[in-house]
């Protein structure tokens, strides 16, 4: 019941929850990452994700079965959006799905935060003052965006 | 000495002006070691000291020993999400 | 940006984070409770929500001007159904935006939880024997359902 | 003495066979005073000794006062989400 991908096309988060809902759970969370138009206080105007694309799968499905494990949860699926998007594109969904809530919550917070630490994918931003730079989330100033 | 191909993305694909890179590394060459031949490169010096190194898609330690064979790549600061 | 709603009607998932995403905030978490199939081992075909509706608008309102001030959520949109749901029905949702990703997270699971504390809403559980029962989540057995 | 409306729901409504009650306070009673007297009606004894009481929308403590003109509401162990 549980799956991962990199995409490249659009996310779309209600086909997402609609794989994921069943009778048999009661609870379901979700996450969306979406671009934001500030970060560092500097103005955006798209991202751009790239991948290590067959280790970057590889490890997203090494978190989701981590999870499955950890949380017991009935149905994961993670799908994170490499290529260039714009201001308020999805870029990463979670849905989780437990017969209670707390697992449910709790999982989609530990692949976030996994997603986060370990799994090789890079963002360029591109700024309105047309300069484009990576983001080290390690040299950040301030809390990395989610 | 054997020829290694090791994968770079982002931030240090510009650093060294390269998709990828060609190295020759002793039989029974660590992680460490190969690290210490890539910092040789031009444009390397700028690399942290010891950069996240994955080897077969998984993230490696720095006594893991490389063989020829191996699907090498140094990984960047990940921002994914 | 926030608001809380019971209502009687389908809750829309899909557009209730469409209600919320924007370009400003980096991250989206969202909640939702399904009507399972069974509950403390007793197979379940429906259930019925009612409520002390001036109160719970009231209540649900308190909570979510309270997760706001409490978590900065720049918006915060929560519904809960009452009548007679189906099996797999939405019974409740909560979508709660941020720029950064653990309030978003954490306001979620702040005001579920609150939900099930303070908001006048019960539930009459409809078994496949033809039973019917008021849930009593402080007499329950096993943890409560989500 | 004045008359005050109560509001019952649920497992408490099928209790007292009833959605609502009225019953005769003394001026200034309190919540638990308010209890003591709907624990005394018919049915009510499989109340808890202490059921939560929400006067005007929002729940009160046990020694509030209750005005004749509150909207008052015994509040039975909530199930919502």
């Amino acid at each position: 019941m549980s799956r991962s991908a990199i995409v490249v096309s659009e996310i779309d988060v209600a086909a997402l929850i609609g794989e994921i809902r069943s009778a048999s759970f009661g609870a379901v969370s979700s996450f969306i990452g979406t671009v934001r138009d500030v970060s560092d206080g500097r103005r955006v105007t798209a991202i751009e994700y790239s991948a290590y694309s067959a280790m970057a799968e590889s490890e997203l499905q090494r978190i989701v079965d981590e999870a499955e494990k950890r949380f017991g949860v009935s149905a994961l699926v993670v799908e994170h959006r490499t290529g260039l998007l714009e201001l308020g594109d999805v870029s990463v969904a979670i849905v989780a799905a437990h017969e209670h809530r707390s697992p449910a919550l709790e999982c989609t917070k530990f692949v976030i935060e996994e997603i986060k630490k370990r799994v090789p994918i890079w963002k360029m931003e591109h700024y309105e003052d047309g300069m484009r730079e990576w983001v080290d989330p390690t040299r950040s100033k301030h809390t990395s965006p989610a | 000495m054997s020829t290694v191909t090791v994968q770079l993305f982002a931030s240090y694909a510009e650093l060294l002006g390269a998709s990828s890179i060609e190295l020759s590394l002793a039989p029974g060459s660590t992680v460490s070691e190969l690290v210490r031949k890539i910092r040789l490169l031009p444009g390397a010096s700028l690399l942290p000291t010891t950069p996240r190194v994955a080897v077969n898609r998984a993230f490696a330690s720095s006594d893991q020993r490389i063989d020829p064979s191996d699907e090498v790549a140094l990984i960047p600061p990940v921002a994914g999400g």
